[in-house]
């Protein structure tokens, strides 16, 4: 049990060190997209790391302990992570819903925190958020449980090795329609543009992270970046295949992420209304018809 | 389409509205009218009327010799290229004018910002006292003649001091310096010892 | 719901310069709304009538900092109008060729300002390049790269360098040839228009009732109503150019004329090189010392067609050595100040910033 | 000249322990200073050329922030009218320690062209302290980012603590603060 605990602990950790040096990567390819020469690799270590030796404010204990919970929430969401298809730290405890599950501890932990500092414009952030996370879980959910039904088992190894196992294509070639919606569902979680709105610099000064600066916000960096280590891993899990070793995770988690932030960069943000009609229109459409084709047609490719 | 036929064509409209007490042509596409001020109102309703409906610019000049105010309103017509400059002189005591808001909507806060830089009220503005450039003005409106923003700048916020020996003494630059003293001496006589 | 307040800056990064949008919303509408200007007050107007005409010149280029030259022009059309001064025949060229750069430069600042409202940064660093390279003819030019106090009283401070001929041909065409890529980035950009399209309108009606001028009158109304076209300055009866217009006003179809004006200023200045006869660029404007030159009396308006609308100075001379008044229409005090009072209630909080951007609000000419 | 005598090798104190800490915390520091967007006068007009791929702000490390609380850097760009003078102290006293100022152009350092205009002020070191000061009207980029490389150099070598006298003159500055402002609190059709 404590070697699962050191073992689920370090995934949490090597999911932070992996996100935030390839979030680095990240911002120089995006830099050479923008004609300029762009930061160092490891800048986003320095950003996190200046901003915890930071003196901060705080606005009351809920605004403190917020931050905290969301971090722990996340923290023990990452525990949970199978890495590839045989190495995680708590065996038979990686069924999806569980991410579901505590995905939204950290989630509220944040609102929570947001509403603490009794900013109105963390408290625009926080409802955008909210109503985001509504509009893209929808048909996220239901191409999920269509891979669900077509697996049989809701587990992530299993999904993975359903994958791996010979004459199945990954999900993403056997339901095209749904590892779409996956996709674009994963920019919506990610807090792409063009569904940054809950973010948007220009319009709400960065929603709900407004009021936080020095300690809590180097703490929001973290837990941003382990977020995106679990939204992306589940990406590559659900519907590329997993990983049977540790470099086919690495090399899938890169291109996913980089073409998610490559799609970012050349797009403008929606409004929060056309965020909300947009994710219930094709995305829904397009889920629920894949699950139809799927599951009574059982047309998989 | 021809300027001279639209500069007679504003004359015929303003002579029949109201008493010209000047006219002066400045160019084929401008020209200027000092009327009375109680002539304005109808003058700028009937050049409206007659298609000089946008407002360019409003405001006023000092006058102190005269003891006046001279408001400006700058009117032009697109179809018809012609400023039109109508001028009103009114007193320098208790400026007031009535406001042009009913005619020219977007007079508002060209009519606020003359308040606050000249006194002048205009009643009919709703709120033309309100404050707007500047926060808590604490002196005489500012582009009055009499208000010198030196002498406010000097007591209000403390500029740096300067040691003489800050630039550095060039050898080269002797003829320079020269120069410099020279100038000084010619502004203390001019300015009767003081600096 | 309770209205809340809210502050679209001075410190808000979605607001160009320094001014505040104070935003009374119910949920995401927007239900009163006022712009707070003065932040950037300097008491320009003040200032200019202590100084000497020549002075002036240095002063005048910072009324407006996105497009300073157009202060320039007005100050220098103003007080040659109230000398009767001819200017030679190449300054006025040359002064074009300023006037046109400074609207690409402006305009170019502008569209990639799209960038910050809507997201899509790419466009903003994309355009702001481009803007470079416009800043660095300017250098060469005249010495500076914003403030290039170049355009004075009587003509231009110096000729055009050797060889600038080449360089602006080879800048152009290359602005040219990208522009399609401006369009795909920006307004064509589905995700982009999303947000731009049916958004902040602009009605014919409103144009009148606000005063606006320039490109918000031009999409509105359906005509050229443009100052280079109606009462020319310079030598622009004498080039050919077309002003690009529309009937219906939002804010993708004015950044879309902004992008044809760009088109436009590109080839009045391939004609104004090709068209530049050579000569003397300068006269002297008055006789004597420059610090003694004095201005007969006079009240002149002078107004030039700017990227956001029509721009102009007032100026009242006594005879002095300094000007008795002047006066700076800034082209977007209507819509910057009434417009956002009466017209931006009713929108979304995300409208706000794209009202400050596409209507071209530049808060130092409303605070001067 | 070394003591050659035996002395008894010092522990760490927590003093001490704390200084290298501090070490290390300015490295961070200094690698990734973040600024804060606030344009208060003309010089911010040379900001996107020296953010964006021109000269690419991003080399080292320096990007901006939307709010005051996540910035490091604030940054007086010209002259300050007082109107800004009352949000810039607002904003200055919300950011989070250890804060830096750099003042650009001439404006805040003695008013420049604006000396003897009325509702500019002349010398900002009266109000907040200031750790870099870049001259010129307007600084082109590349004395903007030279302006930054010497506050990194500054905080290297720990003299940029204007933060710290901040705290420590802070009568001081409030009392000129206050002189120059008067009231603090505003009461018109702007702040209801």
């Amino acid at each position: 049990m404590i070697l699962s605990i050191f073992i689920g602990i370090s995934i949490a950790l090597f999911g932070f060190v992996l996100q935030t040096s390839i979030g680095g990567i990240n911002r120089k390819i995006i830099g050479r997209l923008q004609k300029r020469h762009g930061p160092r690799w490891y800048q986003e270590f320095i950003d996190i790391f200046k901003l915890l030796s930071k003196r901060s404010v705080s606005h009351g204990w809920i605004f403190d302990f917020g931050v905290i919970m969301a971090l722990g929430g996340i923290i023990a969401t990452a525990m949970f992570m199978p890495l590839t298809s045989t190495f995680l730290a708590f065996e038979n405890y990686d069924n999806f819903f569980i991410f579901v599950y505590l995905l939204a501890v950290g989630m509220l932990g944040m609102a929570m925190s947001a509403s603490g500092s009794g900013n109105p414009w963390a408290s625009i952030g926080v409802m955008r958020a909210l109503t985001t996370m509504l509009a893209y879980e929808v048909p996220f959910l239901i191409v999920v449980l269509t891979i669900v039904n077509l697996s049989g088992n809701s587990s992530l190894t299993e999904i993975m090795l359903y994958q791996q196992a010979a004459g199945n294509n990954i999900f993403l070639i056997a339901l095209p329609l749904g590892g779409i919606v996956g996709f674009i569902a994963l920019m919506g979680m990610l807090g792409k543009k063009p569904f940054e709105t809950y973010i948007a610099p220009a319009e709400i000064a960065s929603g709900p992270m407004v009021e936080y600066g020095g300690k809590q916000l180097g703490m929001l960096f973290i837990l941003h970046e382990i977020t995106i280590f679990i939204e992306v891993s589940l990406f590559v899990h659900l519907f590329l295949g997993g990983a049977t070793n540790i470099f086919e995770f690495l090399f899938k988690y890169f291109i996913v992420y980089t073409v998610a932030n490559l799609i970012s960069n050349v797009n403008g943000r929606f409004k929060i209304d056309q965020v909300v009609k947009f994710f219930y229109k094709w995305p829904l459409l397009m889920a629920v018809t894949q699950a139809i084709i799927a599951i009574y047609f059982g047309w998989v490719i | 389409m021809n300027s001279i036929s639209n500069l007679e064509a504003v004359d015929n409209i303003i002579n029949s509205t109201g008493k010209v007490i000047k006219k002066e042509p400045i160019s084929d596409f401008q020209v200027a009218y000092e009327v009375n001020k109680s002539d304005v109102h109808q003058i700028l309703t009937s050049l409206k009327l007659e298609g000089w409906k946008q407002l360019s610019y409003l405001s006023a000049v000092d006058w102190p010799e005269e003891n006046k105010f001279e408001l400006v309103y700058i009117l032009l017509n697109w179809d018809k290229p012609v400023y039109i400059q109508i001028r009103a002189k009114i007193d320098r005591e208790n400026p007031s004018m009535n406001s042009i808001i009913p005619i020219f909507p977007g007079a508002k806060y060209y009519e606020r910002e003359a308040h606050e830089f000249f006194g002048i009220a205009f009643p009919g503005n709703p709120d033309y006292k309100k404050q707007l450039i500047m926060e808590q003005w604490d002196d005489i409106p500012p582009l009055r003649k009499d208000f010198d923003p030196r002498a406010y700048s000097d007591r209000k916020y403390p500029s740096r001091e300067y040691p003489d020996n800050f630039s550095k003494k060039d050898k080269e630059n002797e003829s320079l310096e020269k120069q410099a003293k020279r100038r000084k001496r010619a502004r203390k006589l001019r300015t009767g010892g003081e600096e | 719901m309770k209205e809340m307040k809210l502050f679209l800056g001075p410190q808000h990064p979605g607001m160009h310069g320094n001014a505040s949008v104070h935003l009374f919303v119910d949920g995401d509408i927007i239900k009163r709304s006022y712009l707070l200007p003065g932040m950037l007050h300097r008491g320009f107007e003040k200032q200019m009538e202590r100084k000497l005409w020549v002075n002036n010149i240095a002063l005048i280029p910072r009324v407006c900092v996105p497009e300073p030259d157009i202060n320039e022009m007005a100050f220098a059309l103003a007080t040659e109008k109230l000398l009767k001064l001819d200017v030679p025949e190449r300054a006025h060229w040359i002064r074009m060729i300023m006037l046109e750069f400074a609207r690409i430069s402006a305009h170019l600042m502008a569209y990639g300002g799209l960038g910050g409202p809507t997201g899509n940064y790419t466009l903003m660093y994309h355009a702001h390049i481009d803007r470079n390279l416009i800043l660095d003819i300017f250098e060469k030019i005249s010495g500076a790269r914003i403030y290039h106090q170049y355009i004075v009283i009587g003509g231009v401070r110096k000729d055009l360098p050797e060889g600038i001929d080449e360089e602006i041909n080879a800048y152009l065409n290359d602005l040219e040839s990208r522009l399609n890529e401006y369009r795909d980035l920006g307004i064509d950009n589905p995700s982009v228009v999303k947000r731009i399209k049916d958004t902040i309108m602009l009605p014919e009606a409103v144009v009148w009732e606000l005063g606006v001028t320039g490109i918000g009158m031009r999409s509105a109304t359906n005509k050229p109503y443009d100052i280079r076209k109606v009462m020319p300055y310079a030598r622009y009866n004498q080039v050919e150019f077309e002003v690009p217009i529309s009937d219906y006003s939002d804010a993708r179809s004015r950044l879309d004329i902004k992008i044809k004006e760009v088109q436009q200023s590109i080839n009045i200045i391939r004609q104004c090189l090709d068209k530049m006869p050579e000569g003397e660029v300068r006269v002297k404007p008055s006789r004597g010392q420059s610090m003694r030159w004095t201005v007969p009396k006079g009240y002149v308006y002078a107004p030039v067609e700017s990227s956001r609308g029509e721009f102009g100075y007032y100026m009242v001379s006594n005879g002095g050595t300094t000007p008795w008044r002047v006066g700076v229409r800034g082209a977007s005090y209507p819509q910057g100040l009434l417009g956002i009072e009466k017209y931006l209630p009713g929108t979304r909080i995300d409208d706000a910033a794209l009202w400050v951007d596409t209507m071209g609000i530049c808060s130092p000419e409303i605070d001067r | 000249m070394i003591s050659t005598k035996y002395t008894e090798k010092k522990k760490f104190n927590k003093q001490e322990i704390d200084r290298k800490w501090w070490e290390v915390g300015d490295y961070f520091r200094r690698n990734s200073l973040w600024l804060l967007m606030y344009c208060t006068g003309c010089c911010a007009i040379e900001l996107p050329p020296s953010m964006t791929s021109a000269y690419d702000m991003e080399r080292l490390g320096m990007g901006p922030m939307a709010t005051p609380r996540q910035a490091d850097i604030l940054l007086v760009s010209g002259y300050l009218s007082l109107k800004t003078l009352r949000r810039l102290i607002y904003t200055y006293e919300q950011m989070s320690e250890p804060r830096y100022v750099v003042a650009l152009g001439s404006c805040p350092i003695n008013g420049g062209i604006y000396h003897d205009s009325h509702p500019v002020i002349n010398q900002l070191d009266q109000y907040i302290p200031v750790d870099t000061y870049v001259a010129g009207c307007m600084p082109n980029p590349e004395s903007v980012l030279n302006g930054f490389v010497d506050l990194m150099e500054g905080i290297k070598n720990k003299t940029a603590n204007g933060w710290k006298k901040y705290h420590k003159n802070y009568d001081w500055y409030k009392k000129n603060q206050f002189d120059v402002l008067g009231e603090v609190v505003i009461d018109d059709e702007f702040h209801q």
